[in-house]
This record gives structure tokens, C-alpha cells and sequence, in this order.
């Protein structure tokens, strides 16, 4: 048994194993649950960049279940891809690393901040499926399979978001909203699933996108998926989901579920790209997505300045910073069609709305740590009532300090280099998406100010006489993710040239990606 | 060089831009430590200038998060007051955004071919 | 909820074994027939549900218990994943048991069969490992809820 | 005509659902609009597998020489009962819940988070 062949399941598997074992550990020993969680996505996370390694080393991945051969020969000779199978190439392999890292930390932070509630197998058992159901998402080669585990990952985040709904309703609220927004879409995937299977018998992305003839079906599959994965992602005018699950999820589920909104993020991108490639109408399509990210990145910044709760004004400015990722990758689709811009600009956009991809995902999850720790000492969310924290979390202030730079892009931070390149990029596309993209930059910066000043600076205030600095494990998480940040921010190349930039020609070029499954049947 | 982020038009460096404010950073705190004569410390001039009222006790002088940007708020009343209008928690309007959304999108779709 | 009548109590005494019975049939004969390890387990499932039902949700407690639900449904879940894990020598969820000659390793009949049990490989096994993951789960859901829906009884009549 | 019968109640499913999701105010009502356009869907699919005078696709004691439906879709169906199974039983305990804490199940009164 070669295991080095077996790593893209394993990084599935070993969390799904860990899942159901948990419960089992809890009834011995409740300590031992947040350790086994732990320890199994670091052996995740281990994995993920081994496979990374592999990916860009060698080239795309195809792993298939329960069988030897993606394709099954009929008796009259005709090959068929029927059977399921995971499909990794650069650019789910670059999401597949974000998951992992913030999952990852997100268990390290739980340790300590969980601890004071009931039901912490259960907890973790759902942090595991969440993981899983994200992972699945960004690997799997299959349409179906992607429905499936888009419904494992909501529904644990669901569970999760109303983890603390026994003691107060509006956990409940938020996850019923969550549930139900959710469950629209995934049904409307699953009907544009059933269009696809119509028209081509087939369930495999690759298969799919190499027969795509961008008929009326396919029009009104595509119809129905855009709007559906743009919601899971956030985008205007269909948000409000956001700040109220954002909010009222534990902290460090909050930073699993941008992830996880990134990861239908990806999906959209796959969808677009890949599946459809240059086959569709690709100015009116990316207009649509850049039209979505403008609306996104203005209203959620301006939501943000009035917010007087300070993970819901976070959550607005997640939805603010998804805005840069689908202005960034719109704007490359729009070029689609057009060899010599996308050569031009459209590429350098594309490359900016991934790389912001990877460093929110890292400043906006220690943003939302660092409001899980001031939730976990001070026991409100509400800014008014805040004040004073710096001198009693030095370690937080710090931290907050990075992300609050980070995600308003002041150099050197990694927001900054992302956000120039998407900047500069969309200027040689359309002047005035470049200034909206700057002027929503400021006003990050001045609800950012804002947040630092109610709640880290002004004079020591009585009710938080016994405030102390947080536990280790949540300050190592913290650390870690702002040590990321910094890292991104001085070696942004690195990143861009090993990692973004084969993402991106992953996404554009279409043969690369049916090939890897078409070519070996 | 490592650190060069090449974007299209121009290039970004983060080291290069850690060294030129280094070398302004200490210019500036240069110029700034030549000082100004007439100043002296541990005199009334430390104490800040409140128009001879009495000085409040640092508890009461915190200044609470509605109270910032309330100009701003103020002036952008017409953009502020539909859009928060606008986000009434109610499910029903949640369910019916994604269905606007969808048919919008599947009638721009099927027109533009 | 508050236990029912004695007819209703006398029938249900009557008819949960068998529906519990058939629900296992529905799980055992997965791999031949319609069926398979979620439906035979939603079967012996509603059978929790009419005792739930006739006894009311106080008394059924003395012989449902939850803890016991769902140890079984995590011993469900472990046994499938386990299955998926054991055919690792070739790939995940690789029937390795399929025409070995051992459990459930008869070679089956390509076409029209009559219908021999011991087919199928892992998959009766893993139709088994859910069916009880599946049953052990409806208890659970159903013993929670009816918890809650007490709970929020109480709170309306004070 | 007789074919699309099957579609036109696909529509039906659907459409009720969605007019549930989006005008009635009580959340029980809505988890069975969910529900409702769950079963549109799932109709949908099924749909698309059917052969007019085909056998269900069991080999077990069939007769010879008929031809079967396909069982891919009714396979992706069977799926999505399930994920529909836990998303209702999902739905209805959070439902619970917020009956719990608010007292009440009307849409226009569970609104605390908004803004």
C-alpha cells in the first residue's frame, strides 16, 4: 500500500474518521476530544502541503473511489466516466490550504474558548464535518458529490452557528436564517444538477465541461447557479445572511465560516471557468460578477461604518473584502474572450482577487479572533460598552492592530498587495471601478479606527478591573495567523509566483483541467 | 530580487518600502528632536487648553462608539436611512432577494444569448 | 406529550415488533432489492416514533434511552468509515470482498438472478453500518425533540 | 402532452413553494415550503430517469426482455431524501428553539438581529 497516492482522500477521510470518533472519546474523557480534533487536522494540514508540493510540482491529481479507473467500458466499447472521483489541480489545491491552516487554528483557538460550554464533543465533531464538507467541496471532480458536501458544510455550520441557541435565542434566529438561505440554494444546485445529467448523462465536471455547448438548458443551469453561490459567498443585495450568522456563531467557527463562504466562492469560479469556460457570453457574465462585487464592497463597507457590534461590523466588512475577490476575478472573465487584455490586465486581476482570496481569509480570521477574545474576557460584543482593552490584552491589541492594517490595506501588510494588484489591473479595465475599489479601501480604514478606539483606547474602565490577557492556545493562534499576515506582506512574490499564478492559468485554461480526467480514460 | 511583486504597470516591494520609511522615519524624528525653544516641560504648557472649564475625570471623558462619525452618519441621512431600512431580518425578505436575484440574472442571461 | 389510550397502547404493543422487523429486512436485503441501510433504519425508526407517540414522551424514556442511541449511532458511522478506510490497499471505499469466497464474497449473477443473499461484498456491511447509524439517529432526534417540546409546554402553562 | 405532466407538477412543487417562502409569516410554514420545493426537485430528477413502459431497475426475479429505467437519478434522489431528512429535522429543532426563547413563530417578531 502506497500511501503518497492515497493523500487526497486521507486529507478527507482522516477529519470524517475523527468526526465520529469523537463522540466515542468524549464518553471517556472530555479533554481528549479538542486534543483528537487537533490532531487530526494537523495530520490534515500536514497532507494538504504535501499534496501541494505534489500538485505543482507534477501536475493535477485524480483520485477515484472504489475502483482502479475513473470510467467504465460498456460491452458495445463506449468509455464513460461514471464513477466518482476527487480532482485537484492548483486551484483547489490552493483553497484546500486555506481550509486547512483555518481550520486548523480554529480547533487550536477552540481549546481555550470552548471550554466553559456543554456539549463540546459535539462540537467538535461538527468542526470536523465542517472541515470535511469544505475540503469536499474543493476537491471533488464530480457535480453531484459537490452538492452533497455543500449540504454536509451548511448543515454543520448551521449546528454550529446555533451552538449556544439552548441558553439564548439569537443563535437560534441566525442559524435558522442560515439554514434556511442555504437550503434554497443547495436545492437550486441540485436543479441545475438534474438539468446537466438531462442533457449529457453525465455527473463529471470534466466530462460536463468537454461536451458544454451552452445551450438554453445550460443558460438557465448557469442562471440558477451564479445567484445561489454568490449568496453562499455573500455578495449584495443578497448579504443579510451574513452579519447575523457572522455574529452570533463562537468565534472561531465565525473564521471557519469565511472559509467556508470561500469555498462556494471557489465553486463559483469553477463553474464559471471551468465548466464553462469560453463557451459562454463572457462580458455580460463577468459583468454580472463585477457588478455583484461593486455592490458588495460599497454596501458592506458603508453598513459597517454604523454597526455598534463588533463582529457584526467585522461580518459587513467580509462581505466588503468578497466584493475585491469577485471585482478582481469578474474583471478577468470579462477579458475572457479577449486574448490580448487578459494577457494585458486580465490575468494580474484574476491574481489579485485569489491572492485576496488567501489573505482575508488570514486577516479576517484573526480579526474575528481577536472579538472572540475581547467576547471571552469582557463578555459583550457591543462597542458602546467597550473601552480601555489595551491595557489589559497588550498580546490582542497587537494583533488587532495587524489585521485592522492588513484588511485595510496599509502596506506592508498582505491586503495591501493584493488590493494594489487588483487596483492597478482594473484601471487599465474601467477607470471607475478602480476609485470605488480605493474610496471603499478609506473607509475600511475609518471603521477600523473607529473599532480601535471604542474598544482599545480611553481610560481604564471600572467594570473591567478583572479583564486579563487570554489563554495561551487562543494567543498562539492569534500569533500564528498575524506571523502569516506579516510573512504574506514582505514576500508577496513568493505567493503570487508559486502558488496564485498557477491557480489562475488552472482556472483559465479549460483543456488543462478536462484533460487530467478526459485524457487518461 | 526577492520581495518584487511585479503588477502589470509597475512593481511592489515591501522591503524597499520598510527601508524608505526607515530612512524619512528617522529624518523626521531628526528635524523633530531639534525642537522648539520656547518649549518647557513640567510647566502649564503640558496641561491641555479647555477654555478654563474644569477638567473632566478620565472615566467620563471615553467616547463611546455611537458617538463616532456621527457627522458622517448624519449628512449621508437620504443613503443611510433606506439601506438600513433595508436590512429587516425578516426571512421572508431574505428568500425573496435570492429569487429576485435569480429570475434578474436568468432574464440578463437569456436576453444578452 | 402526555401517553394514549389503551387501544392505541395495545395495538402498538401488537405491531412495533413487526415494523421493527421488517425495517431490519429492508436493511438486510439492501444490496438485492429497493431498499438499503437509510430506509430499513427510517423504518425501524418510525416504530420508535409510534412507541414515542403512544406512550408519551415520559414513560417511552424508561425504555428508549438516548444514551444508548447514540453510542450505536457513532459505532454506525466509525463501522462505515472503517470499511471505506480497510479498502485503502487499492483505493478508498474499494470493494474488497467482492467475489472473494468469504463473507458475503459470492460472485453475482450478471442479468437476471434469483437473488442470492450472500453477494455484494462491503456493501451489505456498510448497509448494515448505517442502518444502524440511521435507526440510532431517529431515536435520537426524535427522544431530543420530544424533550423540547415539553420543555416548551411547561413554559407556556406557567 | 402526457409526457410533461410529470414537469408542469415539478413547476407546480416549486412555485407553491417558493410563494410559501417568500409571503407566508410563520417559520413551520416555511420549513414546508423548503420542504415543498425539496419534493419539486426531487420529483425533478426522478423524472428525468423515467422510460415510458420500463420496469423499476431490480434484476432480483425480473421479468426478461423489458427495459428499466435508469437508476442513476433515483440513486442522486434517494441522496437527497437524506440530506432533506437532516435539514428538515435541522429546521424544525431550530424552530423549536426560537419558540422556546421568543414565544412566538411569526416572522415579523423573530427579527432581533437586523440592521
Amino acid at each position: 500500500m502506497n500511501l503518497s497516492n492515497h493523500i487526497p482522500i486521507l486529507i478527507i477521510a482522516i477529519p470524517l474518521l475523527a468526526a465520529f470518533l469523537v463522540p466515542l472519546i468524549g464518553r471517556i474523557n472530555k479533554k481528549a476530544t479538542g486534543i483528537l480534533t487537533t490532531l487530526a487536522l494537523s495530520v490534515s494540514l500536514i497532507f494538504t502541503i504535501a499534496l501541494a508540493v505534489k500538485i505543482l510540482t507534477v501536475g493535477p491529481q485524480v483520485y477515484v473511489f472504489g475502483a482502479t479507473s475513473p470510467s467504465l467500458t460498456l460491452p458495445s466499447g463506449l468509455k464513460f466516466p461514471i464513477r466518482i472521483m476527487l480532482q485537484i489541480d492548483a486551484m483547489s489545491i490552493f483553497m484546500g490550504l486555506i481550509t486547512a491552516v483555518i481550520s486548523f487554528f480554529g480547533a487550536i483557538y477552540s481549546l481555550s474558548f470552548i471550554k466553559k460550554y456543554d456539549g463540546v464533543d459535539k462540537y467538535y465533531s461538527l468542526l470536523l464535518l465542517l472541515t470535511v464538507g469544505m475540503f469536499g467541496m474543493e476537491f471533488t471532480g464530480d457535480i453531484f458529490n459537490f452538492f452533497v458536501f455543500l449540504e454536509i458544510a451548511s448543515i454543520a455550520s448551521v449546528a454550529l452557528i446555533s451552538f449556544r441557541g439552548v441558553d439564548y435565542g439569537e443563535p437560534a434566529e441566525a442559524g435558522f436564517k442560515y439554514m434556511m438561505v442555504s437550503s434554497i440554494s443547495a436545492l437550486m444546485v441540485l436543479f441545475a444538477v438534474g438539468i446537466f445529467y438531462g442533457q449529457y448523462d453525465l455527473l463529471n465536471f470534466a466530462a460536463i465541461a468537454s461536451m458544454i455547448k451552452y445551450s438554453q438548458l445550460d443558460k438557465i443551469a448557469l442562471g440558477l447557479l451564479i445567484p445561489v453561490l454568490a449568496m453562499k459567498a455573500g455578495a449584495v443585495p443578497m448579504h443579510m445572511w451574513t452579519p447575523d450568522a457572522y455574529s452570533e456563531a463562537p468565534a472561531p467557527i465565525t473564521m471557519i465560516l469565511v472559509a467556508a463562504s470561500q469555498a462556494s466562492l471557489y465553486a463559483l469560479f469553477r463553474i464559471v471557468f471551468s465548466l464553462y469556460n469560453i463557451s459562454l457570453n463572457a462580458l455580460t457574465v463577468g459583468w454580472i460578477i463585477i457588478i455583484f462585487g461593486l455592490l458588495s464592497m460599497f454596501i458592506g463597507v458603508t453598513m459597517a461604518i454604523v454597526q455598534k457590534d463588533i463582529k457584526r461590523l467585522m461580518a459587513y466588512h467580509a462581505v466588503s473584502q468578497t466584493g475585491y475577490m469577485l471585482l478582481g476575478v469578474g474583471v478577468g472573465l470579462a477579458v475572457l474572450a479577449n486574448p490580448v487584455a487578459l494577457q494585458k490586465y486580465g490575468i494580474t486581476a484574476m491574481e489579485g482577487g485569489i491572492f485576496h482570496i488567501m489573505n482575508h481569509a488570514m486577516y479576517k480570521g484573526l480579526l474575528f479572533l481577536t472579538a472572540g477574545a475581547l467576547f471571552f474576557r469582557t463578555g459583550t460584543r457591543d462597542l458602546n460598552k467597550m473601552g480601555g482593552l489595551a491595557h489589559y490584552m497588550k498580546y490582542t491589541t497587537i494583533f488587532f492592530i495587524i489585521g485592522a492594517a492588513a484588511i485595510a490595506g496599509l502596506p506592508p501588510f498582505n491586503g495591501f498587495a493584493s488590493k494594489l494588484l487588483i487596483y492597478e489591473s482594473v484601471y487599465r479595465f474601467n477607470p471607475l471601478l478602480s476609485i470605488i475599489a480605493m474610496v471603499v479601501s478609506i473607509l475600511t480604514l475609518a471603521s477600523f479606527v473607529k473599532v480601535f478606539h471604542s474598544a482599545f483606547l480611553g481610560p481604564k474602565l471600572p467594570q473591567f478591573k478583572e479583564v486579563k490577557e487570554v489563554p495561551r492556545s487562543m494567543v498562539f493562534a492569534m500569533a500564528v495567523l498575524s506571523c502569516i499576515i506579516i510573512f504574506f506582506g514582505l514576500f508577496p512574490d513568493l505567493i503570487v509566483k508559486n502558488l496564485v499564478h498557477p491557480a489562475v492559468m488552472s482556472l483559465i485554461e479549460q483543456l488543462q483541467y478536462t484533460g487530467t480526467v478526459l485524457g487518461g480514460m | 530580487m526577492l520581495g518584487l511583486l511585479e503588477t502589470g504597470s509597475g512593481f511592489w516591494s515591501a522591503i524597499i518600502w520598510i527601508v524608505l520609511v526607515l530612512v524619512i522615519g528617522s529624518i523626521v524624528i531628526y528635524i523633530r528632536n531639534k525642537g522648539e525653544d520656547s518649549y518647557k516641560k513640567n510647566t502649564e504648557q503640558d496641561k491641555p487648553f479647555i477654555s478654563g472649564n474644569p477638567e473632566e475625570s478620565k472615566e467620563s471623558s471615553h467616547l463611546s462608539a455611537n458617538h463616532i462619525y456621527w457627522g458622517f452618519t448624519e449628512a449621508l441621512k437620504g443613503y443611510y436611512n433606506p439601506l438600513v431600512k433595508m436590512h429587516t431580518g425578516n426571512i421572508n425578505d431574505y428568500s425573496s432577494w435570492i429569487i429576485m436575484l435569480t429570475v434578474i440574472i436568468l432574464i440578463v442571461i437569456g436576453v444578452s444569448g | 406529550m402526555k401517553e394514549m389510550s389503551r387501544i392505541v397502547k395495545t395495538v402498538t404493543n401488537f405491531v412495533y415488533g413487526f415494523i421493527i422487523i421488517f425495517g431490519f429486512y429492508i436493511i438486510a436485503h439492501g444490496h438485492l432489492t429497493p431498499g438499503g441501510g437509510f430506509q430499513g433504519g427510517a423504518v425501524v425508526g418510525s416504530a420508535f416514533a409510534l412507541l414515542l407517540v403512544s406512550y408519551g414522551s415520559l414513560n417511552s424514556n424508561k425504555f428508549l434511552k438516548k444514551d444508548i442511541f447514540s453510542l450505536f449511532e457513532n459505532f454506525g458511522l466509525t463501522l462505515f468509515i472503517v470499511l471505506g478506510f480497510s479498502g485503502l490497499g487499492i483505493t478508498f471505499f474499494y470493494n474488497f470482498l467482492a467475489n472473494s469466497g468469504s463473507w458475503f464474497g459470492d460472485a453475482a449473477v450478471i442479468g437476471i438472478n434469483p437473488g442470492d443473499m450472500n453477494t455484494g461484498g462491503v456493501i451489505p456491511l456498510m448497509n448494515i453500518a448505517v442502518g444502524l447509524e440511521v435507526l440510532s439517529a431517529f431515536g435520537v432526534i426524535l427522544l431530543t425533540m420530544a424533550r423540547g417540546a415539553e420543555f416548551t409546554k411547561k413554559k407556556e402553562n406557567s | 402532452m402526457i409526457g410533461n405532466l410529470p414537469y408542469i407538477a415539478v413547476a407546480i412543487f416549486i412555485g407553491l413553494g417558493i410563494y410559501t417562502l417568500m409571503f407566508k409569516k410563520n417559520l413551520i410554514k416555511i420549513a414546508i415550503g423548503v420542504c415543498l420545493i425539496e419534493n419539486g426537485v426531487n420529483l425533478f430528477l426522478i423524472t428525468l430517469g423515467y422510460k415510458k413502459g420500463a420496469i423499476a431497475p431490480i434484476y432480483t426475479q425480473a421479468p426478461s426482455g423489458q427495459a428499466m429505467v435508469l437508476p442513476t437519478p433515483q440513486a442522486l434522489t434517494l441522496t437527497s431524501i437524506v440530506i432533506g431528512i437532516a435539514t428538515t429535522a435541522l429546521i424544525l429543532s431550530v424552530a423549536m428553539m426560537i419558540y422556546k426563547h421568543y414565544g412566538t413563530l411569526d416572522t415579523d417578531q423573530v427579527r432581533r438581529l437586523r440592521g
